[in-house]
This record gives C-alpha cells, structure tokens and sequence, in this order.
C-alpha cells in the first residue's frame, strides 16, 4: 500500500491538515479527502481548466498540482468566494448573463475569471478571451460567459 | 497511477544525490505540467518524485543589460512577462511563454522544464536557440555548460548525465539593433502544441537595412528542435529583402525532416517552415525597426 | 376513407402503389384491411401484435406512440417511417 | 392551439433556479457523490479495433493488495439475441450486453473487457494492468464505403441488412436500408437546367461534454439498487440497466445527480451496469469514474459518413429534384442515425420530386451515439454545400433561392408527412434583413456563407407533480434531468398558467421512484413536453384550487375565474382572492392540494434555423478564422429568451468545431491518436466572436405556449455555412469535414 504524507496547507483561509499519497493531486486531494468537489475533474491533464483553484495567488490546474507540493501553501477554491450572505461579484454576473448551461465548467472559469481580475481589473474582450482559453465550456459557446466577465469588471469598477 | 515517492529538495547538492542515486526512476518536479502527465499515462516509469522549487539557485531570475539574463529552471513562464525590461531584450522568448498552454498552466510551467521535456515541438526551445542560451547543470562532478542547441538528443531525452539536472539558463544580453521572435501554426489559437514552431533573431546595420547576423531555429520538425545553421548563415551580410528571406526559407525548408502525425501531415510541415521562417524573420526584423 | 402511404421499399406488395385508401377506424383495423388487400404485408410491418421495431406510424404527419388502438379519422394520412433511431424517438410507453 | 397573448413570466429572463448552486461548487454532480465505505471501480478496456477474446485471467488483479472485486462478461446475466424496446429505442441486447463488457468479440479500441473495484481508484487501475487477456488480433474495418464491401471483414457474423422488415439473405456491414420518395425524380431532373452532384465526406466526432460518465451503485442486503450518476435521463438508465442484469424495474432507484453536459451522449449506459456488477460482487457500494480517454473511446460518439447529393434546378432558381445517398457510420453495433439524417436533408425545401437512401453500417469504432440533432449535420452539410453552389452558378442570392423554395405549411417531406405550421421561411427573411447580411463583405480572402437547417423534434413523455405550498409558492417535481436551465423553463410555464412570479415554483428533479415516467432529456423535447406536464399540472392545480374558492365562497364550482392570479367569484357575490391568500387557507378548505400532468404529445413542432457566417482564410497556412456569426432561429415561443440563445450559440460554436478542427484521428490498427482534449481540438474562446443569436417565434400549435425544441437544429448549418464561406473567400469547394488547415492548404494545391 503507497504510504501518505502529513501535510498542513490554508484553503480559503483556513487551516487544514491532511494525509494524502504522493501520487494523489491537489484536484483529488481537494475532492475527495476534503470533499470540496467545487473544482471538476474535466481531462485530468490541465486541457480543460474545470479544476482550476488560486495558488498562492495563482491559477493553476488542480490535477496537474500534487497534494504533497501544497505543504506552507495557500489555495483559493470556489467554496471560498462568496460571502456568507452575499455572492462574488463574478458569480453574481454569471447568473444575471446566464453564463452557464451545465454549470460544470462553472467553478473554474469563476475561479479563472478571479484571477484575470485580480491581475488586470480593466481587461478588453479579447484579454479576457486569451486569458479564458485554457477554461474549456461545451455548451455556452463562450458569448455570455465573456459578457459576464466584462460585466464583473464594470461592476468592480463602477 | 504508478505510487511514487516524493522529496522537497532544499539544496542542489542534495537534488543531485538524490538524482545519482536513484538515476532513471528519478525525475524532478518543477511545474510538473509535463511530469505529471506522463506519470499519470504511464509515460514515464517513475520512482521518486524530486522537487526543487525550494532551491534558491533554480528560482533565480535576474537581468542586467550588460551581462543578461539568468533563468533559473524552476521560473513560471508567467515570471517572465512580469519583468517589462525581460520582455524588451528577448521578446522573442516571452513570445513562447504567453503561448504555453493557457493561463494556469503558465502559472506553474517554467522555460527550464519545457527544455528538460524535450519535446520536439517545445516551445521556448527555439528563442532559446536563436537567443545563443546556455544551460548551466549541476552534477556530481560539479557545474557545466552546454549551448541549448545540443541539449535534446532524441525526443524526451536530454543530454543530462546521471545525476545531473538543470539549473539555470544564461543569455546574453542583446546587441543593438537586434530583436526576435517566435511563432508557432496551430490549429486553434491557443492550448494546442505546435504543428511547426520558428524562432528567429537578427542584427541589423545602424541603418537598420542589411542583416549583421541572424539565427533561425525550428520546432516539431525533427526528433529534437533544430538549429538552422545554413538557413541563419545565409542570411548574413544580406540586405533586407523578400530574396533574402525566401533564401532563408527554403534553406529552413531543406533540413526539416517532419513526420505525419495527428497533429500535422510531413507535406503540411515542411510546407509550414517556409512561411513561419520568412513570418518570423519579418517579425524580428520589425521590431528591431519599430524599436526607437 | 383513410389513406395508407406504401413505404417506397414495400410498394411491391401493392404493385408499385403508393396510396392506398382502406376502411378502419383504428390504426389496427386499417393494418387488417391492407392485410386483406396485399396478403404479407402485416408480416413486415408488425410483430405479434405491435409494429416491429425499426418502423413507425405518423398519422396526419404527428408521430404516433405506435399503438395499434390508436383512432384515425376518415380523412386521414397514414405514414409507415423508419423509426427515428439513435437514441431520440422511438417511444416505449 | 397556441395562445396569442401577453405574458407576464414567459419571455422574461429570471435567475435560473439552480443557479446559485452551480456558481458557488455547492451543486453535486455525478462524481461529487460520496458514500460512507465507497470503493472505486476502473474498466479495463481493448487495446485492440478487432479482436477475438481467446481468454480472460483475473486471478492476479484479484490477488492484488486493496482489490476487492473483479467482473467480465461472465458475471452478466446470458444475453438473448432479442429485440428490447427501451426508453432510447429499440436494441438488440446482446448487442447492448456485448458493450457494456465484450464476451466473444472486442469490436473497438477501448471496448470494455472487465471491471475492478479497489479502495482507491489508482489501485483498481493499476490493478486492471494484472488481468490477463488472450486475444486472436483480427483486421479492423474503419470507413464506411470500406465496410460495405462485399469482401470486407464482418463485425457480426449473423447481421443482415433489413429494409423495412425484410432481413437479406447473407451476412453484411449494413444493418439497414432506409428509402424515402416523392414524386418522380427523373422526371425531376429532366426537367432541370443545371444539375450539380456532389460527394461529402464527414469525419467521426464527439459530444465533448466537460464531464466524464460517472456511477456510483449500492445493493441493499433486500436486493434493492439504487445508482446515483449524472444522465440525460433517469428513466431510462433504470429500463436499460433491468434489462442488461435481467432485475426487476421496481428492485432499481436511479437517482440523477448534476449532469455536465450530454448533447445526446449520455443516453447510453456504459459504467452503470459495470457498478451495479460490481457493488453487487463486493456487497459495497461502488464508484466508477471514466478519464477522458475513456469517454472519447469507450463511449458513442456521432458516426463518421459517406453523403452523396444531386439536385437540379431550372434556371430561375426552382428547385425540380434533389437525391441523396448516406452512408452513416453505426459504430460497432447497428444503430447510426441515418433516419433522421434522411428525414432532414431536404427539410428546409419545398421539392416535388425526392429519392433518398440511407444506410446504417458497423464498423470498428465505439458504438456511436446521438449528438445534438443526430444525422441531420451530416447530411445538411452535402446538401446546403449543393443549394449554394446551385445559386452561385445561377448568379441568384444564396438566401433568395432558399426564399424561392422554401418549405411552408401544407408542404409535403421527402420522407411523406405534410408540414404543419413552419417558420423556415421566417427564419430566412430575417436573416436576409439582418445588418450582418447587408454589410460589406469585400476584403480578400474574407468570405461570407449561409445554410439552413432543420431538425423535428420530439414528444414523448413526461411527467410532473406540483405541491402547493401555504406561503403561496409552489414545488414542482420533474423528471427531466436540467443540462440547461430547464428546471427554470418549466417552473415558467407552471408559474404562468398560476399567475404567479418564477421564483414562487421551487423546481425539483427527483429520482425514478418520485415522479412519473419521464423521458429523456434529448431531441429537444425537455421545455416543450416536460414544460407542457407542468403546465397541465398547472391546470390541475388551477381546478382544484377553484374549488377551494368555491368552498370557502359557498359557490358552485363553476362560479370561480381565474386571471392574473387572482379568484374572482362571477355569481354576483364581490369575492376575491389571490392564488397567495388562497394558499394559507387550504387546510380549511379540504386539506393540501397536489395537481399533476402527464403528457405525450405529438405535436413537438420542426425547427428551423439559418446562419449567416464571414471567415477570413490564411491562404499561407489554410487555417480558417471564424469573424462574425449570426444565428437566426425559430424558437416557437422562447419561454427564458437567455437560455434559448444559449442553445442557439453553444450549437453554433460546436458546428463550428466540427466544421474546422474535430474529428477522430485513427492509425492503421484503428487505435484514436487523438484522444485528449488537447488533441481533440475543440474551440476555446479565444477561436470565436460574439454569436449573434436571433429568435424568431412562429408558435407550434402543438403547445400551449407554442413552444418549439430549441436545441439541436443550431447545430445543423454550421458546417455547410462555413464551406460556403470558405468558398466566397478563396474560390475552392471544401467536401471533406473537418475543413483543418492541412486539408485547405491541399484543396488550394498549396501542399
């Protein structure tokens, strides 16, 4: 039986302590020993961007991240962006545009989308079309969920 | 998924000792984007996972406009564009960087590993080339250096010795009126791998109309990416001109020995080293113009 | 009277006919009175007592949920199709 | 008949109801399931296009630390060659057996073999490495005009091909002979000024939803399975997996999780059998999980084909005949969707004389599936490729011709039934009178291209049940699992007929044992059938609460009216009550009110689209750019405007990724190289501009509201309207799908 690893990490600010193999990536680790299963398994090779989370402050893809490197580090999942009582700005946009048809993509183009914003809060259509293209959608065709984005930085602008 | 074992090396003596050790079943994990995968798909047979994004040396990245730059191997792409003063002196590189995979896979896959990969379409291979890089490796038997052009032997595999790993890339800072560029033809516009890639860079004249020196190198065209010797000599000297260029060109075409594959057919290839060598050289040529 | 559309791949039941016009005020009635008429022809549309699968009835161009109580009207068009397959029609209920 | 009317909840665009939810990961989809003693399942799968199994040996995977179960073919109940009528249509079961695990033959690439159940899902996998398979290699059949040969090597050695219940004496490829015809076509063509014939070939592709198929079984120690997973349609799962174990439907509980998109894939079981065998080997509940390289190849993708089409014209543009000849590729089993692809290829025409033949051929590839208006692309791209060649040697307005024939109301279809009201032409006026038709289209090697599309849609059944509840909301239980914000589409019907805001109806998609029979959610049918049951349920509910105000006024029931909300009494007493105030005083009047509907009506209602599209084409590296894109649509009535365009644009985009980039690449062995999202270039959203969708509504006097499906018939034009495009800009006729750089750069005779 693979051995596991003791590892201490902050996810949405908070404290967490788990045991994982080597083997286990961040995406599994995430899922299905914390059961935060905001971020989706898509492809597991990091083509599709479904389990995008924030790592130290930056995007990356869950499945191409071990849980063991995660050890001091800090990630940002979908669970922890809203508010108690109130939505991100970002998901308040998704939901006026209809921005979502399956919803499975939903958490990571959120999460992507986060980190566009955080980065360039005035980004024009295409930025937000380069920075979005390692987040893949099957059903939307991309109109609405770009519409969002550019509604979410007005928003935060305004 | 094989079960691993997995170190966060702290020093480079001790990442090499490590590699030594346990030779092949030992690989190193930067960003992992690569790695991972081909662990994951039974491309790779590892036993040990070595990480060595704690090690100082391999997290360097550093400018001066006398000397240029020090890469460490372990620097996220995204590092790259950070730094306005690294995307003057070699845009030709930070070309390759913004085009690695999408946005979150440039927040953790890094210029060094992309060149430990060895792929044959890797992207930052070709700047690296025509940017006259240096790899500086670590072993067991101390510090070397290598020119980028010699380091992939075969696909997927290095010229690193048993218990070697990269450390750093070097390049030299720019001479003036010089600049390059990269470009790759992909299906898609993004998230796709190279169908053919061409780097290029040149020197022109103060006068900014007859070439000084320029280099040329390709990607996904051979088992490793290419140094156009011929293509590059042959343009030296030579004003510039559409002549000049199509020479170029057809001097690229002439060593490309692509294979038909899922991603692109040999004629499509060969084909396409044409117009990505002349798209590259005007690219460079441009912005050695337009640089004020 | 109804009117029964002959398939292009069964008109050599009915001697190259395409329409014919039958009595019956039910899907089943009309099936027996063609039957009568082109002896052989229940056989390759239905299977004990409902359609083979494969085949559809459209009454006046709506899809039927091929019952064979289903009622026809005195005017009505009665289309034999192939069951749309793959997945999207052919209904069980 | 379809009301002309205002409306205060239909066509106005509210938050959908699960949205919250899905923005905030709070939603759990089919793999989000956890269970308490969870074991994880992993299929071992082909490695070879066609093979025979000489032998299966576990007994090492079985010795392995962590397994705790291994299953084959031989833990499946013994398949009868008969013919089982299930939800999704009639199938051959020991050909659905033979799918789910092979047993004599593997006829494809990643055709599943055996099962594993382990403590973790990287021990089941590493453990389906031990299981040893003997296998006799066979020579693959990849094509379609390959396997019709009389010489070709055979999939199944008892296939006949039938044509309309008549079975060919010798074995085939061809399962079946579909033929449609009007009129005399020779006469037709005689009669023609221009006649223009063209072959098309289409490649295989995928669905490409984002979520790979997932199940999660459990047997209770009283025999009772339930399986939680994400699927097109609960119902359905139940009646097929009955029939693959041979278990009673009321011994199964399907229970449908968030679904991540399905575009007709995920009809077709293929693990849920597999958990079931497995949960019922180990006595714990089991999750099995599909990669990605599992789903592009162990599951259906929409057949590669074979399109021939001919059609003449006179020479003021009147369409006199039209032929076709399609060769769909079935996948390893019968089944391709040539019906309907023969059913729509002339649909957008009004043409007196038609013949058209369809075949459904085997070949050694996945079983395919349906894929958003299955058939009809593949055959829509021959024939609007045909239609606009036909206008540009006539010199007429691509769009004028389709004006000049288009299909009306009282037109007769190829395939024999008379159309009832239609909004083809419509749907064609307004693209020509769209700004994006009427702008300059000058620059070179920019294009500009049109098609139209037709797709019929379905019925079916569906069922729903509402719960008035005393605060004046409502919860209404369905059936039909949301890949699209139909829990909001059908709450607005319900709301509507109540007189009530959307946010009062608390829709719910409950499991096979909560609501009544449902049909799948496919052939766009979700917002019209099962929003039709809601509305019926509606009215039920409208009855029974009349009577309630009857009650409580001392009326008879005929007294009551119902508008705007409100209960008004028209027997001269001045009473009044709104449906709210109503609802806090059930428990008076007769206790909790619960109305229900069921439906299966057949007046679905034929969808028409027309896209409009402008390409620019790199003549260097043929790589084709995709500048602006309309996407003009009939959508009966659209009931949330938002996710009708929706429909329209997420269609688009994925014709747009067939026509340019997606296909299934294959070796020689039949082996896909290309089986990774990075490989299988579907379009990101840095390959497209804004897709302008543009809904016009002709209202099918099938529904109440006059709805039409929505979903599948923007898929249809992409593929011709970007050929045409691609021709406008560089003068060369592209036949061959995916329209990839490599194959313009040859058509242009660059390579």
């Amino acid at each position: 039986m693979a051995r596991k690893s003791h590892v201490q990490t902050t996810i949405n600010g908070e404290t967490v302590e788990f045991l994982c193999e080597s083997r286990q990536s961040l995406l599994e680790v995430l899922r299905d020993e914390l059961y935060l299963t905001g971020a989706k398994e898509g492809c597991n090779n990091g083509n599709c961007g479904a389990c995008s989370v924030i790592l130290d402050g930056r995007l990356v893809n869950s499945c191409l991240v071990l849980g063991v490197e995660t050890e001091g580090k800090s990630v940002e999942t979908i669970e922890g962006l809203a508010e108690p009582d109130k939505l991100h700005p970002i998901q308040d946009a998704f939901l006026e545009n209809a921005a979502l048809q399956c919803g499975i993509c939903t958490p990571g183009f959120i999460m992507s989308a986060k980190a566009l914003l955080d980065s360039n809060p005035n980004p024009t259509e295409h930025e937000i079309r380069y920075w979005l293209a390692g987040n893949l959608c099957r059903c939307t065709g991309y109109d609405k969920i770009v519409k969002a984005v550019m509604d979410a930085a007005k928003e935060a602008s305004a | 998924m094989q079960d691993f074992s997995y170190v966060s090396a702290k020093t480079v003596p001790e990442a090499v000792a490590l590699l030594d050790e346990n030779g092949e079943k030992a690989r190193i994990l930067a960003g992992g984007t690569d790695l991972i995968v081909n662990i994951r798909e039974g491309r790779r047979d590892v036993g040990l996972v070595v990480d060595v994004k704690s090690i100082p040396e391999v997290n360097v990245l550093n400018y001066d406009a006398n000397t240029g730059l020090t890469l460490g191997a372990a620097v996220e792409c995204y590092k790259t564009y950070a730094v306005d003063a690294i995307c003057d002196a070699y845009p030709g590189l930070i070309d390759a960087t913004k085009i690695i995979g999408g946005t979150a896979i440039q927040g953790r896959a890094g210029v060094g590993g992309n060149l430990c990969n060895a792929s044959p379409a890797a992207d930052c291979i070709p700047p690296l080339i025509v940017l006259n890089a240096t790899c500086v490796i670590a072993g067991p038997n101390g510090e070397r250096e290598l020119p980028v052009e010699q380091f992939c032997t075969a696909p997927g595999q290095t010229a690193l010795e048993k218990g070697e790993m990269l450390v750093s890339l070097k390049i030299p800072a720019p001479a003036s009126n010089s600049s390059s560029f990269y470009l790759r033809f992909i299906p898609r516009n993004e998230m796709d791998i190279a169908v053919v890639g061409a780097g290029a860079s040149v020197t022109l004249d103060a006068a900014k109309q007859t070439i000084v020196s320029a280099r040329i190198a390709l990607a996904a065209v051979a088992p490793t990416p290419l140094f156009a010797e011929d293509a590059s000599a042959s343009l030296a000297g030579r004003e510039v001109s559409d002549a000049a260029i199509d020479d170029a060109a057809r001097a690229a075409q002439a060593i490309a020995r692509p294979i038909s594959d899922m991603r692109g057919t040999a004629e499509q290839r060969t084909h396409l080293v044409g117009v990505l060598t002349r798209r590259a050289l005007n690219g460079a040529i441009q912005r050695v113009r337009d640089a004020a | 009277m109804p009117t029964v559309v002959i398939p292009p791949l069964m008109r050599k039941f009915t001697g190259g006919e395409e329409n014919i016009t039958l009595p019956g005020a039910t899907v089943r009635e009309v099936i027996d009175n063609l039957e009568s008429r082109y002896p052989g022809i229940k056989e390759r549309l239905c299977e004990e007592d409902r359609l083979k699968p494969g085949i559809a009835i459209y009454i006046n161009g709506l899809l039927t949920r091929g019952s064979f109580l289903e009622r026809v009207d005195t005017d009505a068009e009665i289309h034999f199709l192939p069951a749309i397959g793959g997945g999207v029609a052919e209904p069980s209920h | 008949m379809a009301e002309k009317k205002e409306y205060k909840v239909i066509g106005t665009r509210p938050i959908r109801h699960d949205g919250v939810d899905k923005v905030t990961g709070r939603a759990l989809y089919g793999a989000d399931f956890q269970m308490t003693g969870l074991l994880h399942g992993r299929v071992l799968r082909s490695p070879h296009a066609h093979a025979r199994i000489i032998s299966i040996d576990t007994s090492r995977a079985e010795a392995y630390p962590g397994v705790k179960g291994v299953v084959t073919a031989q833990d499946l109940p013994e398949a009868e060659d008969r013919v089982a009528d299930l939800g999704e249509g009639a199938v051959n079961l020991k050909y659905l057996c033979d799918n789910i695990l092979a047993s004599d033959k593997v006829l494809y690439k990643g055709h599943a073999v055996a099962a594993v159940a382990a403590t973790s899902p990287h021990i089941a996998e590493e453990a389906c490495t031990l299981i040893d398979v003997e296998y006799e290699v066979l020579p693959p059949v990849l094509e379609v005009r390959q396997a019709m040969e009389a010489d070709a090597p055979l999939l199944h050695e008892s296939l006949k091909t039938t044509s309309m219940g008549e079975a060919a004496d010798e074995p085939s490829n061809v399962a079946s002979h579909i033929q449609h015809k009007l009129g005399d076509p020779e006469k037709g063509f005689a009669e023609a000024d221009i006649v223009v014939e063209r072959d098309f070939v289409t490649g295989t592709v995928h669905q490409g939803y984002i979520e790979p198929h997932n199940a999660t079984a459990h047997f209770n120690q009283d025999g009772q399975l339930t399986i939680w997973c994400s699927t097109q349609g609960a119902f359905t799962v139940r009646e097929q997996v009955a029939e693959i174990l041979q278990y009673p439907i009321s011994k199964i509980k399907v229970v449908p999780m968030e679904i991540g998109g399905g575009f007709g894939g995920k009809i077709s079981v293929y693990i849920k059998p597999v958990a079931a065998l497995l949960a019922k080997k180990t006595g714990k509940p089991v999750k099995v999980l599909m990669n990605r390289a599992d789903v592009f190849e162990g599951t259906g993708p929409t057949p590669a084909s074979y399109v021939r089409v001919k059609m003449g014209a006179t020479k003021d543009g009147k369409i006199t005949a039209a032929e076709a000849y399609l060769a769909f590729e079935a996948g390893a089993y019968p089944g391709a969707p040539v019906g309907p692809g023969a059913m729509c290829i002339f649909a957008p025409y009004s043409i007196e004389n038609v013949v058209i033949d369809g075949y459904d051929v085997v070949v050694n590839k996945p079983k395919t599936a349906p894929y958003r208006a299955p058939g009809a692309p593949n055959a829509a791209f021959g024939s609007e490729s045909v239609v606009d060649e036909i206008a540009e040697k006539l010199d007429i307005d691509p769009l004028e011709i389709r004006l000049l024939n288009g299909a009306k109301e009282g037109d007769r279809r190829a395939d024999g039934p008379i159309h009832p009201r239609i909004g083809c032409i419509e749907t064609l006026e307004t693209a020509k009178a769209h700004p994006h038709y009427t702008a300059p289209n000058g620059k070179k090697h920019h294009g500009r291209g049109v098609a139209s599309g037709y797709w019929f849609n379905i019925g079916l059944e569906s069922s729903v049940t509402i719960n008035v509840n005393s605060d004046g909301t409502i919860n209404l239980i369905e059936g039909s699992t949301d890949i699209g914000g139909t829990r909001s589409s059908i709450a607005m019907q319900a709301a509507e007929v109540l007189g009530i805001p959307a946010e009062s109806v608390n829709p719910s998609v409950v499991d096979t044992n909560s609501v009544g029979y449902t049909a799948v959610t496919g052939g766009s049918r979700t917002t019209y059938a099962t929003g039709y049951a809601a509305y019926e349920a509606a009215q039920d509910v409208k009855r029974k609460m009349s009577a309630r105000a009857a009650k409580l006024w001392e009326v008879d029931e005929d007294n009551v009216q119902f508008a705007d909300g409100e209960f008004s009494c028209i027997n001269g007493k001045e009473e009044q009550i709104s449906f709210r105030d109503l609802c806090a005083r059930l428990g008076e009047t007769g206790g909790p009110v619960v109305g229900s509907g069921t439906v299966n009506p057949g007046g679905a209602g034929g969808a028409y689209a027309t896209h409009v599209v402008d390409v620019a084409v790199d003549e260097e590296t043929g790589k084709v750019e995709i500048l602006r894109y309309t996407a003009v649509q009939d959508a009966g009535k659209a009931i949330h405007p938002s996710y009708v365009e929706g429909q329209i644009q997420g269609g688009a985009v994925q014709g747009i990724g067939w026509a340019l980039n997606e296909e299934y690449i294959y070796d020689d062995e039949g082996t896909m190289t290309n089986a990774s999202f990075l490989d299988y270039r579907m379009p990101t959203c840095l390959d497209l501009p804004m897709i302008d969708a543009v809904i016009v509504e002709v209202p099918n006097p099938g529904h109440p509201y006059g709805v039409r499906g929505v979903g599948e018939v923007p898929i249809v034009p992409p593929m011709a309207a970007i050929a045409n495009a691609i021709y406008d800009a560089i003068g060369v006729r592209m036949t061959e799908l995916p329209m990839s750089p490599d194959r313009l750069l040859k058509a242009m005779g660059k390579i």
